[in-house]
């Protein structure tokens, strides 16, 4: 083999076969990581939904949710509203950007971003807002539970969001600027496919966070 | 050697020894096997064991009659032929076909056979909570009018037993519906008759269990883990803690007795007389109480408004807040 | 290096190792084990009755925990407070227990506890009263009780009434407000048999039995008794 | 097309400087400064709670303050991560920054950095589970010293009760990660014929946590301790004191590391496996790693939750598990075994791998029923999430659920008793060398036969009423972990640290080892067996009299036991560091991909990504056709042999 044709990336060559073998199993590996991530992440939020309805069932001591108290609706309607609102403008911007609408998509994005973040604030901040003690009863303690994870998934959510963004600012070349479907750039793949897996998350955050938004504060 | 040599080998080894191994247990040491033949239940799952281990000893000397035969025939040390690789040595749909069918065959022979054994024998002395699905005849009734108040026992009227055991943190005590709810910390029974045991706890998860009488039930809080079995010898038995609940589980244990059924009853009106002094300072009989989670004089949780208490009927006082 | 010397340091990473985990064990894992244990058994002429004193206080007011509740016990031999919970005793011998108890009560979680049992006269007496029930659910409720299990032996001990200047940290002079609780038990044979507290006295704890509940040398012991 | 002028597939655009972690020097990032690191955001933490929450009534009575533990160390494990560089590349992403080169320190300090190498990933795990094995022995040292006597007490019973815990907790965790985080990491790359993972960082992420969690389950000892066993039980554990958060939080830690490198071995294994290594040519131990992965994923964040919850039980004063407050007690039982009985099988399947991978070698014939094993880790994985309620078979919940448990419980020995018709197939009519890895392979067969055949006895409902939660459980457990996954890491490592230092076991050290360890692990723990049947309850620090004798036969057992790890420890350093004898290529005659590299391997495994011809397993066959077309120029490719040369 040529070496002319041969690539040195990190001390050792590369035939163009092998960077193309590499580069469809990165894809690969973003593509099928971002799945077994949500199954993860569905995992722990089942955990969370067994305990619910576990306790719920069990009701001990009539202490499941004396009075059916509830958290601050109007937290629960505002953080859930945004919540949904990130998840739809991560799915309308990958929706864009696959038709070639990079600046579409970077809207969205940071609208997206920016609605994760409030609703992150106004999570956190519920904490003080509640009207009951987190030991008083099964839903009490569930929905402390259900802040802590939901925390965390916005927490994941709006970073993934973020870097994804702050990525595209640096890669405008790479990323073939209005067309950006179709350049072959390895570093474009690899961001589309990272965009792909985001948004994938996206959409499964607004799912649960419509399931867990139900449980607690309408049911 | 060939093929079938081999095998035609192992599997003479492996009948005689199975057969032999199988028939020693059998007569020799079944009988003895724990925990014994104290209780009705005890004797079945002494039984349920023995099948099991009956079973098991043929696969136990199969494989290790396998393995031995290859550690001395197949070794490179004696030198014999060289292994043939290919197709053949990779599969073989024989072998695998009778072995995936061998194996379910036990498998789901065993399955039902447990199935069957704990149907028959309401629960196997296993804690089946508070709706048990297999009861003796007339324990729901016995259970229904003691929790009631009505409760009755007399010797030789086939009457069910309902005793409840309480786990607190680091002994059991026992309770006695039938005679005015008095409390013990003794566990005395009487013999030839059906035992509902009512187990609860009154803090962490505890585990009573009987040994002799083969009776192992979780005391969980708020939980009334209900589990039968019926006496059928008189002697001393262990209750042991079999669930880890802190310092003193190694030493939270205690030994009952199995007595004849006038003795019971005389042991059983006499304690109920010697305690009513203490009698009346307990809660009215429950399945179940709502210890305090606080303990004495505050406790883990903050007290008054922040936490509500439950409405239901508590063991023991409120603690006033600290 | 040679063989010899890369030997010789590895021997001395492994001594080091060995004292590391000696260390560990004496830091972590020995503390409250029964080494200073209280010996009774030299204290009178075989055969006698055995006088044992302890006394319960709220919070023991030094050590690592000093606002853990605590028994203590009097040394025969100096007549000093000690705050150790394995005695020493003479076995198939009565044993004359005196509980000072500086600590308040409350109802107990199991009133099965009220009751006087397993001591030589089926009672106690509570300041010279003798008694043999205690409703705990009225009065100043009970503070402690003194349980071995393995004899069927518990006493409950009788608190002090909270509004009183209750003894703060032991250990606690009789100038305190205390109740008096005398009874009287045989030792068995030969054997190890744990003590404990049946009410649920730790602070701060869920049920109230973690913490000093949950620690030798506060709430609970051996009585080793020996031949 | 556009031209394609990026050659690293992580997407770097522009050559960007290399991270911290990989500067040389004493004054870049390493374990020095993460534990610097640690030490100042332990601090921090500590006061940050107290700060908080010292005037909480709870808090002031016990004088104990599990806010301020748990906070110390979450910032000790972030202050970690910092100081050992894991959250670089992290925090310089949120500015869109790409990964650096991925290079590396030359040099043995490399063991002590942020690597992402997974060959030093690898040997950091060797080490690190090490750690925690003899960690744990120890602690087992000390239990059956306590057991020497019913009446004489060698430590208080609190005392006891913690020295079980720790024991039971190290061990966990540790085995979780014996085969996966050493072995994994190292060999999967090379088995599947790839050059890297697909996720380096993930995967050093993966060890350093598993250092971390070390740390903070080993502080549980300062802190007082934890009674509730490995098991954690609530309400004990909500009982607790400090010591619980670092059970609580060292789990969700470990748990951390667990999905980390489970994640990263299975998405690599999906995705980076070579031009013609189709799923039926992919080495046994690769199956039985992507089953563990899958388990380690997916089981992982129910404990993951559950410790969530104990922690808020423990540091918010929730009640998930308080009966008294509307929580329930058996919500832990139902999450903490609905992880635990996966992690059950997570400690299995990697040492049927092993044995899988090792038993063709040493027998000179293909491995037999391939496909049916392989089917067998997909089943047991798969089934092992239907299984969880057979460990509260007396503890009173639904009752009617019984018989079904049973069944899947007996089902799963199905899919288990595959390995056995491999192992059995393979030696037939074989050539057997008794090496020491093939010792250790064998004696998981005997072992895990006794484990396997006593777990059907404990799935007997009627029968689990007398052998649950006694010490006949014990045994059980102990013969499959031990006995299996110990055994055959065991075979591992002297199967492949000659691949992976370059350096040959000593034999006749190693023959001492296998030969003590063999004997005197069945001598400790099949008399538990009797002893629990006999009724002696887990846990307990005094039992009946009468058994005594066992018991004291039992302890001098594993004293010897531990003597045995001396030994092994012996032969380790003795081999690798006093006396090292180099090792021949391919020691064993295997045709397994990951003898064919280099030794050592080089940074990038193959210098040719190599093509798979055929599975590894084409011994004693004539005509056989290689395993792989590597594309060196210079190398014929490897043919399989009759006589057992591997390379033709």
């Amino acid at each position: 083999m040529m070496s002319g044709t041969m690539k040195e990336t990190n001390g050792y060559t590369s035939t163009p076969e092998e960077e193309e073998f590499e580069l469809r199993a990165h894809i690969g590996s973003v593509w099928s990581g971002g799945r077994l991530f949500i199954g993860m992440y569905t995992f722990l939020l089942a955990s969370l939904a067994f305990a619910y309805f576990y306790l719920r069932s069990s009701n001990n001591g009539l202490l499941w949710r004396p009075n059916h108290v509830t958290a601050p609706t109007a937290y629960g309607w505002t953080i859930f509203s945004l919540t949904v609102l990130a998840s739809l403008m991560a799915i309308y911007g990958q929706w864009r950007f696959r038709k070639g609408g990079v600046v579409d998509w970077q809207v969205a994005g940071w609208t997206a971003l920016f609605a994760a973040v409030l609703a992150l604030v106004l999570q956190i901040w519920e904490l003080t807002a509640l009207s009951f003690f987190p030991g008083s009863s099964g839903y009490a303690s569930t929905f402390i539970g259900y802040v802590v994870i939901n925390i965390a998934t916005l927490v994941v959510g709006a970073y993934w969001l973020e870097t994804t963004l702050a990525r595209s600012l640096r890669l405008r070349r790479e990323i073939g600027g209005a067309k950006p479907e179709l350049s072959a750039y390895a570093t474009a793949q690899s961001f589309r496919a990272n965009v792909a897996a985001m948004t994938y998350f996206w959409g499964f955050v607004g799912l649960s966070g419509l399931l867990f938004f139900a449980m607690f504060y309408l049911l | 050697m060939n093929e079938t040599h081999h095998l035609r080998r192992m599997t003479t080894i492996w009948v005689v020894l199975s057969v032999a191994a199988d028939l020693l247990f059998w007569f020799l040491v079944g009988p003895h096997v724990p925990p014994g033949r104290m209780t009705d239940t005890a004797k079945a799952n002494q039984f349920d064991f023995n099948v099991l281990f009956v079973i098991a000893l043929p696969v136990l000397i199969g494989v290790w009659i396998y393995l031995a035969y290859a550690i001395t025939v197949w070794s490179a040390k004696r030198g014999g032929p060289d292994p043939v690789g290919g197709e053949s040595a990779r599969t073989n749909r024989t072998a695998q076909v009778a072995w995936i069918t061998i194996t379910s065959v036990v498998v789901i022979f065993l399955a039902g056979f447990g199935t069957v054994a704990l149907v028959a024998d309401h629960g196997s002395g296993g804690g089946e909570g508070p709706n048990p699905v297999w009861s003796p005849a007339g324990a729901i009734q016995a259970e229904t009018a003691a929790l009631a108040g009505r409760g009755t026992w007399s010797p030789n009227s086939n009457q069910v037993l309902p005793v409840q055991v309480i786990g607190q943190q680091w002994k059991f005590t026992y309770r006695y519906p039938t005679f005015g709810g008095f409390e013990s910390t003794q566990l005395i029974l009487p013999v030839d008759t059906t035992i509902a045991f009512n187990v609860t706890s009154l803090d962490v998860i505890h585990s009573f269990w009987a040994y002799q009488l083969s009776v192992k039930a979780d005391a969980n809080p708020q939980i009334n883990d209900v589990a039968y079995t019926k006496t059928t010898q008189t002697g001393q038995f262990t209750v042991r803690c079999s669930e880890l609940c802190g310092i003193w589980h190694g030493s939270m244990y205690n030994y009952g007795n199995v007595v004849p059924q006038q003795k019971f009853l005389q042991w059983a009106q006499s304690t109920e007389a010697a305690n009513a002094a203490n009698t009346k300072n307990l809660p009215p009989f429950a399945w179940t109480y709502v210890p305090d989670a606080n303990g004495a004089s505050g406790g883990y949780y903050p007290d008054g408004t922040a936490t509500p208490y439950s409405t239901v009927e508590t063991y023991g006082a409120k603690q006033p807040a600290s | 290096m040679s063989i010899r010397g890369r030997l010789a340091t590895v021997a001395v990473l492994f001594l080091v190792a060995v004292g590391l985990i000696v260390w560990s064990v004496a830091a972590f894992l020995t503390p409250g084990t029964p080494g200073g244990v209280m010996d009774f058994t030299t204290t009178q002429a075989a055969g006698q009755p055995v006088d044992l004193t302890v006394q319960s206080v709220g919070a023991i007011g030094f050590g690592p925990h000093p606002t853990w509740v605590s028994y203590l016990v009097k040394d025969p031999h100096t007549n000093q407070w000690v705050q150790d919970t394995t005695w020493k005793l003479p076995a198939n011998t009565v044993v004359h227990m005196t509980v000072l108890q500086y600590d308040s009560g409350s109802p107990l979680r199991n009133q099965e506890w009220g009751q006087v049992m397993g001591t030589l006269s089926g009672a106690a007496e509570l300041n010279g009263h003798r008694f043999s029930v205690y409703d705990s659910n009225t009065g100043n409720g009970v503070g402690h009780t003194f349980a071995v299990p393995a004899l069927g032996l518990s006493v409950p001990m009788i608190g002090v009434s909270a509004n009183a200047q209750v003894c703060g940290s032991g250990p606690c002079h009789t100038s305190s407000p205390h109740n008096t609780i005398t009874f009287s038990f045989k030792t068995p044979g030969p054997g190890s048999y744990p003590w404990q507290c049946f009410v649920p006295c730790g602070l701060g704890y869920l049920y109230g039995n973690g913490g000093p509940m949950s620690t030798q040398n506060y709430m609970g012991g051996f009585l080793e008794v020996v031949r | 097309m556009t031209e394609r002028p990026l050659a690293t597939t992580d997407g770097a655009s522009t050559a960007s400087r290399g991270p911290w972690t990989q500067r040389p020097g004493w004054m870049s990032q390493h374990l020095g400064t993460a534990i610097i690191g640690g030490i100042i955001g332990y601090l921090f933490g500590h006061w940050l709670g107290n700060a908080v929450s010292s005037n909480y009534a709870n808090i002031v009575n016990s004088g104990q303050n599990s806010i301020a533990d748990a906070l110390a160390l979450i910032f000790g494990v972030v202050g970690w991560l910092l100081g050992i560089g894991a959250l670089n590349y992290p925090l310089a992403k949120l500015a869109g920054r790409q990964p650096g080169k991925e290079t590396e320190v030359q040099g043995w300090s490399k063991y002590f950095r942020y690597s992402t190498n997974h060959k030093t990933v690898g040997l950091q795990y060797v080490v690190g589970v090490l750690l925690f094995l003899f960690t744990g022995g120890l602690l087992a040292m000390a239990i059956r010293t306590e057991l020497l006597s019913p009446t004489t007490h060698f430590f208080s019973a609190d005392t006891y009760i913690k020295i079980v815990s720790e024991h039971g907790t190290i061990m966990m965790m540790m085995a979780t990660s014996i085969v996966v985080g050493p072995l994994g990491n190292y060999l999967v790359p090379l088995m599947i014929g790839s050059r890297r993972m697909a996720f380096p960082r993930i995967e050093a992420f993966s060890f350093w946590i598993f250092v971390a969690g070390y740390m903070v389950i080993f502080s549980a000892l300062p802190y007082g301790g934890f009674p509730t066993g490995w098991t954690g039980y609530a309400p004990l554990q909500t009982q607790a004191g400090p010591g619980m958060v670092s059970y609580l939080f060292g789990f969700a830690v470990i748990g951390m590391g667990m999905m980390a490198a489970g994640f990263n071995i299975a998405v690599t294994i999906i995705n980076y496996r070579a031009p013609g290594m189709t799923w039926s040519r992919l080495p046994i131990f690769v199956w039985s790693i992507l089953a563990t992965a899958a388990l380690l994923t997916l089981a992982t964040p129910t404990l993951f939750a559950a410790g969530l919850f104990g922690l808020l039980d423990k540091t918010a004063q929730t009640a998930f598990y308080v009966t008294e407050h509307g929580g329930s007690s058996y919500l832990w039982e139902n999450l903490f075994w609905f992880f635990g009985h996966p992690e059950v099988y997570i400690m299995a399947l990697p040492g049927f791998g092993i044995v899988g991978e090792i038993l063709p070698v040493f027998t000179r014939k293909p491995l037999f029923a391939y496909k049916v094993g392989a089917a067998g880790m997909i089943g047991v994985s798969l089934l092992s999430f239907f299984v969880w309620q057979h460990h509260l078979f007396q503890s009173g919940i639904n009752p009617d659920m019984r018989p079904l448990f049973m069944l899947t419980t007996e089902l799963i020995s199905i899919p288990t008793g595959f390995i056995y018709l491999v192992g059995m197939g393979t030696l037939y009519k074989a050539k057997i060398r008794f090496e020491i890895p093939m010792l250790f392979a064998m004696a998981l067969y005997f072992n895990f036969l006794i484990g396997g055949v006593t777990g059907v006895f404990l799935s007997d409902v009627p029968v689990n009423v007398t052998v649950h939660g006694g010490f006949f459980v014990l045994s059980h457990f102990h013969y499959t972990i031990m006995g299996g996954l110990l055994f055959a890491f065991m075979a591992g490592l002297y199967y492949w640290l000659p691949k992976m230092t370059g350096r040959m076991m000593n034999k006749k050290i190693g023959l001492w080892h296998f030969w003590t360890m063999f004997i005197f692990f069945n001598l400790t723990f099949f008399p538990m067996f009797i002893i629990g049947l006999l009724g002696q309850p887990r846990r307990v620090f005094t039992y009946a009299k009468n058994l005594q004798g066992l018991n004291d036969f039992s302890s001098v057992s594993a004293f010897l036991l531990g003597v045995s790890f001396l030994i092994f420890f012996f032969n380790l350093v003795w081999s690798l560091y006093i006396n090292p004898k180099k090792a021949p290529a391919n020691p064993w005659d295997s045709l397994g991909l990951e003898w064919q590299t280099a030794t050592p391997v080089p940074a990038h495994n193959f210098d040719r990504i190599p093509v798979i011809l055929s599975d590894p397993y084409h011994y004693s066959e004539a005509d056989a056709p290689a395993v792989a077309d590597l594309g060196d120029d210079d190398r014929v490719p490897v043919t399989s042999s009759h006589d057992g040369s591997g390379a033709a």
